[in-house]
């Protein structure tokens, strides 16, 4: 059961936040709101009058319009077509629909072109495309499931902008985040959900972030320690003048020169899709650079393929564990050997060593809590934590010399994520030098020694993590350095000045890709 | 006010760019008028005079038509995302469907009958795919098994008997219909028979495309222009094709998946029971057993040529109708050639990669082949029958080498969909 | 504009008179001695025999309005005549040895005394099932190869090429523009027999002839012997290149080639049975006439003399001489003048001063 | 555990079972409504086949398993390999024109033509192969074309070496010499004719596709690139080589297929050599779900199917080709069943995951509690 005994209502023309941990069942309410799923027991009622929600259909025709957690756009089809699909009727599917959606972005202040293509637009367009498909239909009410979450600062602010004006326009906004210091800077009222219920419904101006924090975990909040620096000035992974061509002329990566000290943590900020994945995707071998070089301990591996980059110390935590790190219908053991098939003790010379695998896989839960019934159910069956724990386990089971870790807390809860650092923390304090690349600037900035930001596939600029904030970093990372004077600051920045860099972040952090971890399939 | 930086250009649309020929019935028009001159200056060189004649035109419409309703029907259910290996299965439903009606009512209710006999199929298949989640190349080849029993199976029960008809085929059907221009058809032959450089090929295309068509290509024409209006043009077909795109993001518009993704599987298969039709009421006038010969299969190559779109598909089955008719017409002599054509190009290819990608392996690859292609040429006067059969699907194969990865199917073509699971 | 086609009424009136109608009997045959001995006539040489007759025949079996059929009209004619019970078991697309040789098996499990193989296609299982059945009698039709050879088995062969032969001569003594055709089936050795003979018969009357020749599809893809559409599209080709006699042996498609003809306003030669009688009634005034490939008389010989109690072995050869192969004049396209000088070459084929090649 | 494992076991018994119910109540369905004897299609169908028919569908059996293990290989990787039926007429050639030579003696001579067989089927793989690699055409198209390519090509060629014997219509290769000829085993007690030496080839291919792939790093890789290509890319795996590998093992096993029908039986390639298995493999690796033990299952019931049906017109007077649609249903039938049971497998593993973890992290709380 998701939710159990939810009760909370919402006012018109309010934002009202929804917040909680990882799986405490906020999306699934929403769904439930848009008709997507159903509820066993209890009722909905809007403007008073009692509704039953059977699709998605009857929750836009009692004006509620959904905006997901995962954008819900067909990538091969016009902003346009985006919007008007299923709304065919109000103004048809040409010049009519065009017209009204320029009137609806000039009026909300959304800049899109409704000839564009979605898969040529960035995250930020593509949230407003989102919006504009829910004022579109004459949406009254707005839920809006973890908007930020891949948003950088500036363009937090302008979502932020948009929502005021919506709800001066009379609408109502329900808004999920993770990110306190945003709920409170933009919601009217905030309800807390925790294991399916509601636990408390507070006003904004009356809590701070900490109670707020600790209403929704329901315990006090694990602090992380500051640990002293392990850096040493052994060089183990360097790049030198890494350039990747693209497509149209562009470099996909310019330039890039950087240096992993063993026991040295280098954080990468970015806004998605300037660079990270390629860069990834170089030092793994998956790509090959155009210009540049590569160097693992010494040796050169530009041109080295993905399998002897790995066999030879370099460790992969990826940033899609469904995609990239798993199989998930086949067994743990069977994946506790995924990306080691030719290292010991999955193998012994060409042939799987099964029993040496599952031995090993045992250890692995063992030794990383990862919380399973058996090695033997399939790796699709755990929750999304417990997977990444899996992975990276497996990832420090062999003397890796260099590990390179996207987004490794994405989707996991409070637990396992500070299970997660502590295991990265300790692997650096033994030498090892990790390349951490994240969206969650907290995260960055609690666990690395070095903050590089990189921008349009160059690396701009080099960050301290101790004194370094992040609206710095947002602003580095959209190129608008200098200009971070109008970020939101915490409701009570004076009453816990070091609570926002040390805590709320790396204790809650956003996860953009939580509802990857329902299997499609 | 956008901040964001991974917003790249849409490729294709600038409008400054060649104003003229970005306009895409002048591009068209383009090709056409580039082909024409290039057949005839290749008929005038080699004087294998078919290559481009009336009769073979029109006889690359007959072969290309029952393909290019396969290929349709496969585009129908492709743009829902729901892949149709089942084709050819549909289609023979549709040639013993048709073949049933016409004898019992004529040649009007046959072509009905084809459509719906190609329904049952898309229905069987529809059910499988959508309902019950069945991987949709298994549903397509239980299909194409089952086609070919069916209608065997019906054939010796209905057909035997019948004056004319037999376990394997049905009696004798009447024709559908067929219509020319008057008035125009001899004089252009006569222009034709005078081989003029472009003046004689452009009276035989026009002559091929005007004289004695059957109601049913008019039909198929009529069908290309609805798809494309239907499909990309009205809401119902923005919410078919946004069903193939993100099944997800449809839904979650209250798009009902299952709906659409069924209507299309059934206009799938109703579109290739019509080429059956085609088959047994134009192309010929009967039924008989293994008379689809593999259409189906290739008409879904066709549709994929076609990178999913009916003019691409168009273009792609009047290829492989017009390369199987005169290899059927004249043999080995116009396909020999063929060869001619085929060495140029690959040493224009060659010369490309060569000069201006700066590709040495393929380079060198396609001037090896484009020499060998000419020595085939200069060293014999025709080309045997047994590889000369085989034009249609090397060109196919070729043409697909070098432009296959500009295609781009359906986001979700082929993925299995349960209702909520995508969020 | 017009319409083109033909009406299913009249189709159906000219199919039923045809030699290789496969209106007698379905496939329930049991019931069939009583009405056997009704229309028995008084020269059968028996009434009421006692044979159990089980013909295997190729793919498409009886009803294919061809070679099968053929076969099937010889042994109906038997069944009406002689009084014998018989049994119908046709091949499967694609099926391999082992599956033939079953077939062969059932009908001997299932009591059948003689029986009839249709096509070369049998010739090993024949062989095999024969030896291993002593008691029971073989026929195969299309092969003499030792595979098929026992002291039971019955090899009853054609010479193709010399009917071929003289309607070869026929197209070429007709042509207008010494310009003629020929569509064959599925490239296998069999039908470039027919064309073999057709071409020789052609170059003998005019050595200069033109003549073109195409084959729908290649082994093991026998559709070619079924796909109408494909036998339209060569031979109009053929008819549009200037070409005004197509001679097919294409089975099924032969079908297509009779439209061509008619649209082209030239003739169109048939094959194995006379198919200006066969064939649908609009097309049948444009065959010039048909090369007979008397596998009806084959079957009905080698069954009554069966039935008479002196079964044949060895290989029969159905040739010019025996009356086995010929041409048709039906409809009577043919001049006196034209059938004089077939029937020259008839009796020089005959006397052996004219040796017809069976290959190419 | 076991419990899972006995769950799973039963579903998977109880599918295909389900499966053949339906089939039979469906076909009898379609025969009552047209009026046909549905009693004597089912005794003929469900008749004790004689000895002679148990080795006729045994020797069916071994080549169709052959196929769909040609044809599995491809299913492993997500490759839709339709293009078998090509493979092996090209393999079969070339090795039925290797034998013929009789440059080797004996049984040496075998050995080296179905390696020649094994060749060209991987070489007719590899074009299809590379263009899916190099220049990204789908597979599915090209072996379509290749198929007919080949059957142009092999044609041409035949009719180049084709010897012709006297008083035959067909023409094939030089005959194999006697030496090379497989006269098979006598395995069941009372007929008359032999089951093919090559079933051996058969339970070799079985137990390497097993050991290969089940054991083996490469198999591992194999399977993981079909269960995931992004994951198997992340984890070393080379995608591209991967594809060509297992296109042309594919292949190189599709050559296969025709041996035992050249050695055993037809003892050269000419125009009865059959045609078509490689479809019939699609079939038949499907209803084994790719599983070397299902598959060996799958192809004695498609055999028995077949063989069965051959006497459908002799006794009960009903076409033969009845048996494609019991094929077809079956086929339907068992992917709904399986689909059915997979899903329910999924959902009660999930249900019990996290019904197990409930207890744990319930435990964990209460000590928690306790400590606190
Ligand atoms: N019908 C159900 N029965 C039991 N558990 C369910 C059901 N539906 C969903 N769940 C589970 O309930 C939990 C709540 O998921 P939900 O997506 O609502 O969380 P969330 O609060 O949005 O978390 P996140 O912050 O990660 O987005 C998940 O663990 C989900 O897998
Ligand atoms: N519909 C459902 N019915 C029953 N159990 C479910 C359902 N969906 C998910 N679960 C179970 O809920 C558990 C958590 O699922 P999920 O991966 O969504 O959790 P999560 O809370 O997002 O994980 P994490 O806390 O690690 O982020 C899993 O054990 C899963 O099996
Ligand atoms: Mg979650
Ligand atoms: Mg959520």
């Amino acid at each position: 059961m998701a939710n159990k005994d939810i009760s909370f209502a919402v006012r018109r023309g309010t934002v009202h936040a929804l917040v909680g941990e990882n799986g405490a069942g906020k999306s699934t309410l929403m769904k439930i709101l848009y008709g997507v799923q159903r509820q066993d027991e209890g009722t909905i009622k809007v403007n008073g009058s009692e509704v039953t929600l059977h699709s998605p259909s009857d929750a836009i025709d009692a004006g509620i319009g959904m905006v997901f957690q995962h954008f819900m756009l067909a990538d091969n089809l016009t902003v346009l077509e985006n919007v008007v699909l299923g709304a065919e009727k109000l103004h048809g599917i040409g010049g009519g629909a065009r017209a009204e959606i320029r009137r609806i972005a000039e009026d909300f202040g959304l800049d899109v072109d409704p000839d564009d293509l979605v898969a040529d637009l960035g995250v930020g367009d593509r949230q407003r495309v989102e919006i504009l498909k829910v004022l579109y239909r004459g949406a009254k009410i707005l839920i809006l499931d973890e908007p930020t979450a891949v948003l950088v600062p500036q363009e937090v602010d302008e979502l932020f902008d948009n929502l005021r004006e919506l709800k001066a326009e009379g609408l109502t906004v329900i808004f999920i985040s993770h990110k306190l210091d945003e709920v409170l800077s933009v919601a009217d009222d905030i309800t807390v959900i925790r294991r399916g219920t509601t636990v408390a419904s507070v006003d904004p101006s009356e809590v701070n972030a900490r109670q707020l924090a600790e209403l929704m975990v329901g315990s006090q909040l694990p602090t992380p320690e500051t640990s002293e620096s392990t850096v040493t000035d052994r060089v183990v992974l360097s790049m030198r003048d890494i350039t990747l061509a693209g497509g149209e002329g562009r470099d996909l990566l310019h330039d890039i020169d950087l240096d992993i000290h063993a026991g040295e943590i280098v954080g990468v900020a970015g806004v998605e899709g300037n660079g990270q994945a390629e860069l990834v995707e170089v030092i793994m071998g998956m790509r090959e650079p155009t210009a540049g070089t590569v160097h693992l301990e010494g040796t050169d591996i530009s041109d080295w393929e993905v399998r002897e980059i790995r066999e030879a110390g370099v460790g992969y935590i990826p940033e899609d564990r469904h995609r990239h790190g798993l199989l998930l219908e086949a067994p743990l053991w069977e994946n506790r050997i995924l990306g080691h098939q030719t290292e010991r003790p999955n193998v012994k010379g060409g042939l799987i060593d099964a029993r040496g695998a599952k031995s090993d896989t045992e250890r692995i839960v063992r030794e990383y809590d990862v919380r399973t019934p058996s090695i033997f159910v399939t790796a699709g069956s755990l929750s999304g934590g417990n997977q990444q724990k899996l992975i990276v386990g497996r990832e420090m089971s062999h003397a890796s010399k260099v590990l390179v870790a996207s987004h490794p807390t994405r989707g996991v809860d409070v637990g396992a994520q500070s299970a997660i650092w502590d295991l990265m923390r300790q692997a650096r304090h033994e030498g090892l030098g990790v390349l951490l690349i994240s969206a969650d600037l907290e995260e960055l900035i609690g666990l690395s020694d070095t903050i590089r930001v990189i921008l349009r596939g160059r690396l701009t600029g080099t960050f301290d993590p101790d004194t370094v904030t992040s609206q710095d970093l947002g602003a580095a990372m959209t190129g608008a350095d200098g200009s971070h004077g109008d970020a939101p600051a915490p409701a009570d920045a004076g009453g816990d000045a070091a609570y926002p860099d040390s805590l709320t972040g790396p204790a809650l952090a956003p996860s953009p890709a939580a509802d990857d971890i329902e299997d499609p399939r | 006010m956008s901040t964001v930086v991974t917003r790249t250009p849409t490729p294709g649309t600038a409008p400054a760019r060649g104003s003229f020929l970005a306009n895409p019935w002048a591009r068209w028009g383009m090709i056409i008028l580039g082909a024409i001159i290039l057949m005839s200056a290749l008929r005038v060189i080699t004087g294998a005079n078919d290559l481009d004649s009336s009769g073979a035109i029109a006889a690359a419409f007959g072969l290309a038509v029952p393909i290019a309703l396969a290929g349709l029907g496969g585009l129908w259910c492709e743009r829902a995302g729901v892949v149709n290996i089942g084709l050819e299965g549909m289609m023979i439903l549709g040639t013993w469907s048709s073949a049933f009606c016409a004898y019992h009512w004529g040649p009007w209710i046959g072509i009905l009958g084809g459509a719906l006999g190609g329904l049952v199929g898309g229905l069987i298949h529809a059910i499988a795919t959508v309902y019950f989640g069945v991987d949709h190349i298994v549903s397509g080849v239980a299909l194409n098994i089952i086609g070919l029993g069916v209608a065997k199976y019906l054939a010796s029960r209905f057909f035997t008997g019948l004056p004319g008809g037999g376990p394997t085929q049905s009696p004798p059907l009447e024709y559908a219909p067929s219509l020319s221009l008057p008035g125009i058809g001899d004089p252009l032959l006569t222009l034709e028979r005078k081989h003029i450089f472009f003046v004689s090929d452009l009276a035989a295309i026009v002559r091929g495309l005007t004289t004695n068509v059957s109601v049913l290509t008019l039909i198929t024409l009529g069908l290309f222009i609805a798809t494309w209006y239907v499909l990309w043009r009205t809401a119902f077909g923005l919410r078919l094709r946004s069903v193939g795109e993100s099944p997800a993001a449809a839904e979650s518009l209250g798009v009902n998946v299952y709906k659409y993704k069924f209507l299309a599987v059934l206009a799938s298969g109703s579109l290739a029971g019509l080429g059956g039709a085609f088959l047994t009421l134009v192309a010929s006038n009967l039924f008989r057993d293994g008379q689809t010969g593999g259409r189906g299969y290739i008409g879904l190559a066709a549709m994929i040529f076609g990178n999913w779109r009916p003019g691409g598909l168009l273009a792609g089955s009047a290829l492989f109708g017009y390369t199987d008719a005169i290899r059927l017409r004249a043999g080995g002599q116009s396909v020999h050639a063929v060869l001619l054509l085929v060495a140029v190009l690959l040493l224009l290819i060659g010369l490309w990669q060569l000069f201006r990608r700066g590709r040495v392996v393929q380079g060198v690859l396609a001037l090896v082949v484009a020499g060998l292609t000419a020595w085939w040429y200069f060293a014999a006067d025709t080309v045997p029958n047994e590889l000369a059969g085989t034009l249609p699907y090397v060109t196919t194969l070729l043409v697909l080498a070098f432009a296959a990865q500009r295609l781009r199917m359906p986001a979700a073509d082929g993925l299995v969909y349960r209702k909520g699971e995508g969020h | 504009a017009c319409g083109s086609g033909t009406s299913k009424e009249s189709s159906a009136s000219s199919a039923s008179a045809g030699a290789t109608s496969a209106s007698a009997s379905g496939s329930a045959s049991e019931s069939a001695s009583a009405s056997g001995s009704e229309s028995m006539s008084s020269s059968a040489p028996a009434g009421n025999s006692d044979l159990k007759v089980g013909m295997a025949y190729d793919v498409g079996g009886r009803g294919d309005q061809s070679f099968n059929d053929a076969a099937a009209a010889g042994m109906d004619k038997a069944k009406a005549e002689l009084g014998i019970e018989t049994k119908d078991a046709t091949a499967v697309n694609g099926e391999n040895e082992a599956a033939r040789e079953e077939r062969l098996n059932q009908l001997v499990d299932a009591g059948y005394t003689n029986i009839i193989a249709v096509g070369f296609a049998y010739a090993a299982s024949v062989g095999k099932v024969a030896k291993e059945n002593p008691d029971v009698h073989f026929a195969i039709i299309d092969d003499a190869s030792d595979a098929s050879k026992g002291d039971n088995v019955a090899q009853l062969t054609f010479a193709e090429q010399e009917g071929s032969f003289l309607v070869g001569a026929a197209a070429a003594l007709t042509t207008k523009e010494d310009h003629i055709g020929f569509v064959g089936g599925v490239n296998v050795p069999l039908i470039v027999k027919f064309e073999a003979g057709y071409e020789a018969g052609a170059k003998a009357v005019n050595p200069d002839i033109k003549i073109d020749s195409t084959y729908l599809t290649q082994p093991p893809d026998f559709s070619g012997f079924g796909d109408p559409a494909k036998g339209k599209t060569a031979a109009e080709g053929m008819f549009q290149g200037g070409a005004d006699v197509v001679y097919h042996a294409a089975g099924g498609s032969g079908a297509g080639v009779f439209t061509a003809a008619k649209a082209a306003k030239g003739w169109a030669i048939g094959v194995d049975s006379d198919q200006a009688k066969t064939a649908e009634a609009g097309v049948q005034d444009v065959i010039l006439t048909s090369m007979l490939k008397k596998v009806d008389v084959a079957v009905y010989d080698y069954l009554s003399k069966a039935a008479a109690g002196s079964p044949v072995s060895g290989n029969v050869i159905y040739d010019l001489k025996a009356d086995g192969v010929g041409y048709s004049t039906t409809g009577d396209h043919l001049s006196a003048d034209i059938i004089a000088k077939l029937d020259d070459y008839k009796a020089k084929i005959i006397s052996g001063e004219i040796t017809v090649p069976d290959t190419k | 555990m076991t419990n899972a494992n006995l769950r799973r076991a039963l579903l998977s018994i109880a599918a295909p079972i389900l499966a053949l119910f339906v089939a039979f109540l469906l076909t009898s369905l379609v025969l009552m409504a047209l009026g046909d004897p549905v009693k004597d299609v089912w005794i003929t169908m469900l008749s004790k086949p004689k000895p002679r028919q148990i080795t006729n569908i045994v020797n069916g059996a071994i080549v169709l398993y052959l196929s769909a293990i040609a044809v599995a290989v491809g299913f492993k990787m997500n490759l839709f390999n339709i293009g078998v039926d090509g493979q092996y007429r090209v393999g079969s050639f070339a090795a039925a024109l290797f034998a013929g030579q009789a440059w080797l003696p004996g049984v040496l001579n075998i050995l080296v033509a179905i390696v020649v067989a094994m060749v060209a089927g991987g070489f007719w793989a590899s074009i299809a192969a590379y263009l899916k690699v190099k220049r990204g055409v789908s597979e599915v198209i090209s072996t379509i074309m290749l198929n007919a390519i080949a059957t142009g090509v092999v044609s041409w060629l035949l009719l180049k070496v084709a010897v012709r014997t006297a008083g035959s219509n067909a023409i094939g290769t030089k005959t194999i010499p006697e030496s090379s000829q497989l006269e098979g085993w006598k395995l069941i007690p009372g007929a008359s004719n032999r089951i093919y030496s090559l079933l051996l080839l058969a339970v070799i291919v079985g137990l390497l596709y097993w050991f290969v792939l089940g054991k083996t790093r490469f198999g591992f890789d194999l399977r993981a690139t079909g269960s995931s290509e992004t994951a198997a890319v992340a984890s070393g795996v080379k995608v591209k080589r991967m594809v060509m590998t297992s296109m042309i093992a594919s292949g190189a096993l599709a050559g296969l297929i025709g041996m035992p029908l050249l050695f055993g039986q037809d003892h050269s390639y000419g125009t009865t050599f059959q045609a078509g298995l490689g479809f019939a493999g699609i079939g038949i690796a499907l209803l084994g779900r790719n599983h070397p033990v299902g598959i060996a299952f799958a192809a004695l019931l498609w055999s028995y199917l077949d063989t069965q049906a051959n006497g459908l017109q002799i006794r009960a007077g009903v076409a033969p080709e009845l048996v494609y649609i019991i094929q077809g249903i079956i086929l339907f039938a068992v992917v709904i069943a399986y689909e059915g049971t997979r899903r329910l497998d999924i959902r009660l593993e999930q249900q019990r995951v996290a019904r197990e973890l409930a207890a744990q992290r319930a435990a964990v709380r209460d000590q928690e509690g306790a400590v606190a």
